[in-house]
């Protein structure tokens, strides 16, 4: 019987860290999986996984140290990180190099192109999911104008382009956006003007729950009565406990979970009362994604050959993960199918409780 | 227009008190005992966590719980500087490091506890006053009452009593003020505690605006560096001049030019006063 | 209250460095003493161990018939304010507040307000400059805020630190006669440092001289002046 | 004699408090001449104006014949005028020797290569400087103290070390502020002695603050008294001393006898 | 003394060929990056100014060298002394006016000024890459050859560093040493006894930033990845605290602080939740019971074995 050690290179600390931990558990609870039946059975040999957790910080500089220590200290050759986009375009040199496959959550374009083989992103992004809800909100909910607020890093950016686009395709127009520093607390400025242009509605997505959470309860205080939407980004608990029910009734956000679905609602028991902390909304993803990984290595009958363990895992199709069936794309868009398509929702929050209004995929709601 | 710059006056000047607030702990540390505080922003958050317990979990009145919140942090303050402070009295740059050394322990201690997610924090009132198109939350509005009366007390104090005084002067020539009867294994603590207190009142009273996590330190410690700055050393006038000044500054920019724009007219602004006026708006220069 | 102030066998070190070898003397209540000596002989530190600043490898001080503890703070206790070398006012305090730093352990604000009013009274300079930071005055001024500031404690011994140091003629006049005349009126224990050794003797009861860390000498002020060794060598004459 | 330092019209205001009002007047060449008045006269701000220390009002200060009105304080030693704090001031963590040689090497400038690599320059500029250091710590009965720490001198000590480094600078003024502070009248003497000394040896002038008049009487060539930041007397030593003005701002009844 | 320091660091610089580990390398790298730097620091601190945007400075020689290379083809060896230079540019044309402050003030001003400067390359997008930074940064190479791998990079930053701690050597020791002491030590009397106080800082000033500058772009060429966050206020703070572990006035000070800083979080690693917490713990102790430093404790050894 062997060990197979696992990196989590993630954010532990700092605001990353819900993120960090919601993955790091994930691949924690992935591991259990496997070891609880004896271990991971790769072309006959056992194998116990073992996951290693590394903080990065959610910067760049500890993120390049960790993996260092993660490959050649550690010798591991799958890593589930990082968190940030920063920290995976800067251990990339390291982690391509060496031929280890990574997962990661970052936001960036460019964590995946076609001279990257070895990362993976097994969480849709904005890119992936912006487009069918925001049809799907502009067809059902009359939504003309829209008003939006980004934090004012490589995330925001990024997802600000992306909605932009995507309201325009639907025939709305996103007319006010403001970039803000991070730690930023009062947004009362910034929404009196939005809310000044006749915006109908206003979008949250690339915002932490936090800021989201202000952002909804400031712009409820000025008497905005407009649509409020997060078309990305699941962590609608946290947002419900920043802002109160009150101010959150009747918003739309972007949910993958629908708890209707047996596994999912299963795994988020599992992870409260294993940790005893609200499960994060990417957790299930990375738990989906660490599962393909082993699936790769029993597929390629290997744990040593990455570069067969990739092709197993690009390989894999029609993967009937927790929250639903998933396939590799982004052929199209980032030249390399490494991106995770997978089914997600829109809710509606009633009473500081998700309620599925829209089912979708990257086709389209309902 | 006049309507934007109106309510833009009035957001900038609320929320320069409420950034007073947040500044106002650190000015004691810094103006009077010199300690440069980087941990400021973490009792802060140790004030916010103090009220989300009395009032979430053991179901207190808001007013008891900030009454305790003050308790708590003035012993906090004062252990602090026992255990941390105490060996830098007179050596300001180590001090400050201790204090850095402080912060990660307080942020990450709370990490430990309360885990990284925002915490609910039940909203005290809800609504708006309105006079015509101008609007003030009323949850703000009770925030800034709050706060000044807090800010007013502790001002009396510390400039017309004698204890005040005396807290003034002893980082001045703690060896002379002995002589002259202070009791430094009081006044020390005492004098942190306050500065705790602070911090961790203006935590308890923006836990309803601002949320509660463990990472809610880092802006009111951004907050009170540029408003010391700005304000001068340990001048309180001086602090609430420049706390409502960024307020206004926050508030004009953010709502004519641009948000980020808000933050680099600030430090563009912290760097020319500072050339020209290095001991700050109001602050006099040092002896 | 028996106020005498007296030293015994006080033995004090800087490091490694003995700076008094065993110093002994008395000063009797009401009574002014003058202590003299030339650079470096060791008359501040005995003024600064009587008030707690420094802590002697051996010996007693007491006022009256209790013995001092030799922390900052339990001299004051037992009435004993020091106008320290070097004046070392809060220099960011304003003259008034200075003073009233000295009144700190006073309680009685009438009395408190009464010896702020003949501080005044002595210096009328520091009245036009109560509202000025301390460390902003001229050297005599800050001589003057720091004799005031003692003075407020309203002790019963009475340490001062080359008083007259950067004082002007005129006034280095006025200061004996106000050192007198307050020792004379509130019968306070004066303990004095002077290099002005002839002003010193010729109000003091009691003078003691001190040589590298000893006493060499001790007498009436008036023997002191007298005394053709010390004319010789404090006097210039 | 010539005059070396000329002052004319010198004003000085903090904030609504003139220190200083029109002040003039000069220190000869190779003279002592005192600077006295009551406290608060404006004695050291005055110090601190022809230093540089602090910027004047208005007023003009010449120095052989140029003005230094406005330049920074170390442009102002280059010239050749040296001061004393009236504070005792030291570079505490110092020694003497090492406090004293700091003043020195002014005379013995070198370029930054030099200051950082060193070389022949840099050796010899080092060699002379410490030869001005033991002369003048000769002068000043300051040898014994050579290797202590500047912070563990007895005061009337400290203040000969801030002496000491003004003199290493070889100023042609020299600009004292109650260098005899915390002095019996004894050291007095021997410090009155003393500076006579230098001055021939150093070939120095000086201009000297002090309130012991013992000293002002014996030492200088020309006094000027300062009260409420105005001039109210200037003179030879005898006659000062006998102005009922000086007498009765300054002096006092006792000095008249 | 000086040889018995000289031993041990010369020990500490060949753990990483003795155990052969790639991540020992890698840390020895970073020890060297950070060294060099906090080098920098040191001599800002000689003048008794303590700077909180060394970080901005390394940030400048970054961003400088990068761009140098990845735009106009200029050889990395090149780049590296060019960040230097202009990051002491910058120093020495804005020194002037912001060393008039001392003490908290100077520190408070340098902290705004390194958040000016993250702020401003986040706004300019098309020199600094925006907050998304920039990726796949040229490796270093000398004279053609590409140091490719970590064995290859240590000797030629333990030869980086010696430059830098010979430079600091030198300084301390020479004329220039002399009358930075004397400006740390009493400012107004270091004026009036001719030395020109302003011009002597600016050159300290000038000298540890352009250390920074370097330091930044060596560190921007090893490690492939800069944006305007890796330069933030975190990375100044850190080396401040660095210098001071180490011993801010000692002159081997910034150089055992980086050897006790760096590889210090990597015992921690493991214990993942208490690092920090572990982290602030040993901070505070080592100020509380060494305060020369980590630098000053043979010298605090010697005398209490001498006294007991
Ligand atoms: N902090 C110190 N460390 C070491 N030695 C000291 C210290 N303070 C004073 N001394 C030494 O102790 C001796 C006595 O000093 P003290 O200050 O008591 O003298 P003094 O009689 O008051 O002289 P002065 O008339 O100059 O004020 C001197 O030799 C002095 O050098
Ligand atoms: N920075 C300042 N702000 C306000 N007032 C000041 C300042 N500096 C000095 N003064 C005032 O200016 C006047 C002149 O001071 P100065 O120090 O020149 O007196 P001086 O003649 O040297 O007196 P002394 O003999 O007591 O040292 C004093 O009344 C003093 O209080
Ligand atoms: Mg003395
Ligand atoms: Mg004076």
């Amino acid at each position: 019987q062997e060990t197979l050690k696992i990196g989590a290179l993630v954010t532990m600390s700092g605001a990353g860290a819900s993120w960090g931990n919601g993955m790091k558990r994930a691949a924690e609870m992935a591991a259990e999986d496997v070891n609880e039946t004896g271990g991971l059975d790769v072309g006959g040999t056992k194998y116990m996984v073992e996951v290693i957790a590394y903080d990065d910080s959610y910067k760049a500089n500890e993120a390049v140290t960790a993996a260092n220590r993660l490959v050649f200290e550690d010798k591991v050759k799958y890593i589930i990180g990082t968190v940030g986009s920063a920290p995976i375009l800067a251990i990339q040199p390291i982690t391509e190099e060496n031929g280890v496959i990574t997962m990661t959550l970052g936001f960036t374009a460019q964590a995946l192109t076609a001279d990257k083989p070895y990362t993976f992103r097994p969480n849709p992004t904005t890119a992936e999911v912006a487009q069918p809800q925001i049809d799907w909100i502009v067809k059902t909910q009359g939504v003309k104008t829209v008003g939006a607020l980004f934090p004012k890093d490589e995330t925001g950016e990024a997802i600000a382009k992306d909605l932009a686009g995507a309201y325009e395709k639907a025939g709305a127009t996103l007319a006010a956006t403001e970039f803000f520093e991070r730690d930023r607390v009062d947004f009362i400025p910034l929404l009196t003007r939005i809310i000044a242009q006749g915006v109908d509605a206003i979008e949250l997505d690339g915002n932490s729950p936090v800021t989201a959470g202000q952002i909804v309860q400031q712009a409820r205080d000025l008497g905005f009565e407009g649509v409020i939407l997060r078309t990305g980004g699941p962590a609608t608990q946290e947002i419900v406990n920043v802002a109160g029910e009150a101010a959150t009734e009747g918003m739309f956000v972007h949910s993958a979970f629908d708890p209707g679905v047996e596994s999912a609602k299963a795994y988020e028991d599992r992870y409260v009362a294993t940790y005893n902390e609200p499960m994060n909304g990417f957790s299930p993803f990375f738990y989906d994604g660490t599962k393909m990984l082993f699936q790769a290595m029993q597929d390629a009958g290997t744990v040593e050959d990455t570069e067969a363990v990739k092709a197993a895992l690009e390989g894999i199709s029609d993967y009937g993960g927790i929250l639903g069936t998933m396939n590799w794309t982004g052929e199209d868009r980032y030249g390399i199918a490494h991106q995770l398509d997978s089914p997600f929702y829109i809710a509606r929050v009633t009473g500081g409780q998700e309620e599925i209004v829209a089912r979708c995929t990257s086709a389209g709601c309902e | 227009m006049s309507f934007l710059i109106a309510q833009s006056l009035i957001n900038g000047v609320i929320l320069g008190t409420l950034y007073l607030l947040m500044a106002i702990g650190f000015t004691l540390a810094f103006g009077v005992m010199r300690i440069v505080n980087f941990a400021h922003g973490e009792f802060y958050m140790v004030g916010a966590f103090c009220a989300l317990i009395g009032v979430t979990w053991l179901g207190l009145p808001f007013p008891v719980t900030l009454a305790l919140t003050i308790a708590v942090a003035i012993l906090l303050g004062a252990l602090v500087e026992r255990v941390v402070f105490r060996p830098f009295r007179n050596d300001e740059l180590s001090g400050m490091i201790a204090s850095l050394g402080l912060a990660m322990i307080l942020q990450h201690g709370a990490l430990i506890l309360f885990g990284p997610d925002p915490q609910a924090f039940p909203a005290l009132v809800s609504g708006v006053f309105k006079w015509g198109a101008l609007i003030v939350p009323k949850s703000r509005a009770l925030a800034l009452g709050v706060g000044i009366v807090i800010l007013l007390i502790f001002y009396i104090f510390l400039m017309h009593t004698r204890h005040g005084r005396a807290l003034r002067a002893i980082v001045q020539d703690q060896e002379v003020a002995a002589v002259f009867g202070v009791r430094l294994e009081i006044m020390y603590p005492l004098g942190l505690g306050l500065g705790v207190a602070l911090a961790a009142v203006a935590g308890g009273l923006m836990a309803p605006l601002f949320g509660v996590s463990p990472f809610i330190g880092a802006t009111p410690l951004l907050k009170a560096f540029i408003v010391v700055i700005l304000g001068g050393l340990g001048s309180i006038p001086g602090a609430a001049l420049a706390a409502i000044l960024l307020g206004l500054i926050e508030s004009f920019t953010s709502s004519f030019v641009s948000a980020s724009a808000a933050d680099i007219v600030t430090f563009a602004l912290v760097i020319v006063v500072l050339l020209v006026r290095p001991a700050g708006l109001l602050g006099r220069a040092e002896a | 209250m028996r106020s005498d102030l007296s030293v015994r066998n006080l033995v004090v070190n800087y490091g490694p460095v003995r700076a008094l070898h065993g110093v002994s003397f008395d000063v009797p209540e009401g009574q002014i003493a003058a202590l003299v000596g030339s650079n470096g002989a060791g008359k501040s530190t005995v003024l600064k161990s009587i008030c707690g600043l420094l802590k002697p490898v051996e010996g007693e001080i007491r006022v009256g018939e209790e013995v001092m503890k030799p922390r900052p703070g339990d001299p004051l206790r037992h009435g004993v304010a020091l106008s320290p070398e070097g004046r070392r006012l809060f220099g960011r305090l304003s003259v008034e507040e200075n003073l009233m730093m000295g009144a700190y352990t006073v309680k009685d604000a009438a009395a408190r307000d009464d010896m702020l009013d003949r501080v005044y009274g002595y210096f009328p300079r520091l009245k036009e400059r109560r509202r000025q930071m301390a460390g902003s005055l001229s050297g005599g001024e800050q001589q003057m805020c720091a004799i005031g500031r003692a003075l407020m404690a309203q002790p019963r011994v009475l340490l001062l630190d080359e008083p007259s140091l950067g004082i002007a003629p005129i006034i280095v006049a006025e200061l004996a006669k106000i050192i007198e005349e307050i020792s004379r009126d509130t019968s306070m224990t004066v303990l004095l440092v002077e290099q002005n050794a002839q002003m010193a003797l010729s109000i003091a009861a009691t003078g003691v001289v001190l040589e590298t860390g000893n006493v060499v000498l001790t007498g009436t002020g008036r023997e002191l002046l007298a005394s053709p060794e010390v004319r010789a060598a404090y006097l210039g004459t | 004699m010539n005059a070396l330092l000329e002052i004319s019209g010198l004003t000085k205001r903090f904030g609504g408090l003139t220190a200083l009002s029109d002040v003039s007047f000069g220190a000869s060449e190779g003279a002592i001449t005192g600077l006295i008045g009551p406290n608060g006269a404006g004695k050291t701000t005055c110090f601190n104006l022809i230093t540089g220390t602090l910027p004047a009002t208005s007023g003009t200060i010449r120095f052989r014949g140029q003005d230094i009105g406005g330049l920074s304080p170390h442009k102002v030693v280059e010239h050749g005028l040296a001061r004393t704090f009236q504070a005792a001031t030291t570079f505490p963590a110092a020694t003497v020797r090492e406090n004293i040689l700091r003043g020195a090497l002014l005379r013995h400038p070198l370029g930054l290569g030099a200051m950082v690599f060193g070389g022949a320059a840099a050796r010899d500029a080092e060699r002379k400087a410490r030869q001005t250091v033991d002369e003048v710590m000769e002068a000043l009965d300051l040898t014994e103290h050579a290797h202590r720490e500047a912070g563990t001198l007895a005061y009337g000590h400290q203040k000969r070390l801030g002496v000491a480094i003004g003199l290493a600078t070889r100023p042609g003024l020299l600009l004292l502020d109650e260098p005899a502070a915390g002095l019996n009248p004894d050291e007095v003497d021997r410090f009155a002695t003393m500076l006579k000394e230098i001055r021939t040896r150093f070939g120095l002038s000086v201009l000297i603050v002090e309130h012991h008049m013992r000293l002002i009487m014996r030492i200088c060539d020309h006094i000027v008294v300062l009260d409420h930041g105005e001039k109210i007397a200037e003179g030879a030593p005898e006659a000062v001393r006998d102005d009922p003005k000086v007498i009765e701002a300054y002096l006092g009844a006792d000095h008249a006898k | 003394m000086t040889v018995v320091w000289i031993a041990g660091i010369v020990l500490a610089a060949l753990i990483p060929w003795f155990t052969g580990s790639v991540f020992h390398f890698h840390i020895a790298i970073m020890v060297c990056i950070s060294a060099m730097a906090t080098g920098g620091l040191a001599v800002i601190a000689w003048v008794g100014q303590l700077s909180l945007a060394h970080a901005a400075f390394a940030g400048i020689g970054a961003y400088t060298s990068v761009l140098l290379v990845t735009r106009l083809d200029v050889p990395v060896l090149l780049g590296l002394p060019a960040g230097a230079l202009v990051a002491g540019a910058v120093a020495f044309i804005i020194g002037a006016p912001l060393l008039r402050l001392r003490g908290v003030y100077f520190v408070l001003i340098t902290f705004a000024l390194n958040e000016l400067f993250r702020l401003i390359m986040l706004d300019i997008p098309e020199f600094s890459g925006g907050s998304s930074g920039i990726a796949g940064i040229p490796k270093i190479s000398l004279f053609g050859v590409t140091l490719s791998n970590y064995q290859s990079v240590y000797p030629f930053a333990l030869f980086c560093l010696a430059l830098v701690m010979g430079l600091l050597v030198l300084i301390r020791r020479g004329q220039l040493g002399r009358r930075f002491a004397a400006v740390e030590e009493n400012l107004a009397l270091a004026e009036s006894s001719g030395i020109p106080t302003a011009k002597t800082q600016t050159i300290a000033f000038t000298i540890g930033s352009a250390i920074a500058g370097f330091s930044g772009a060596f560190l921007a060429h090893y490690v492939g990845f800069i944006s305007p966050e890796t330069f933030g206020f975190q990375l100044s703070v850190s080396y401040v605290i660095m210098l001071v572990t180490g011993g801010r006035l000692a002159l081997w000070g910034p150089l055992v602080g980086a050897l006790f800083l760096t590889p210090l979080p990597e015992f921690l690693r493991g214990a993942v939740e208490y690092q920090h917490v572990i982290y602030g713990v040993v901070l505070i102790a080592v100020l509380r019971f060494l305060p020369r430093g980590l630098a000053g404790l043979p010298r605090q050894l010697s005398r209490k074995g001498g006294r007991g």
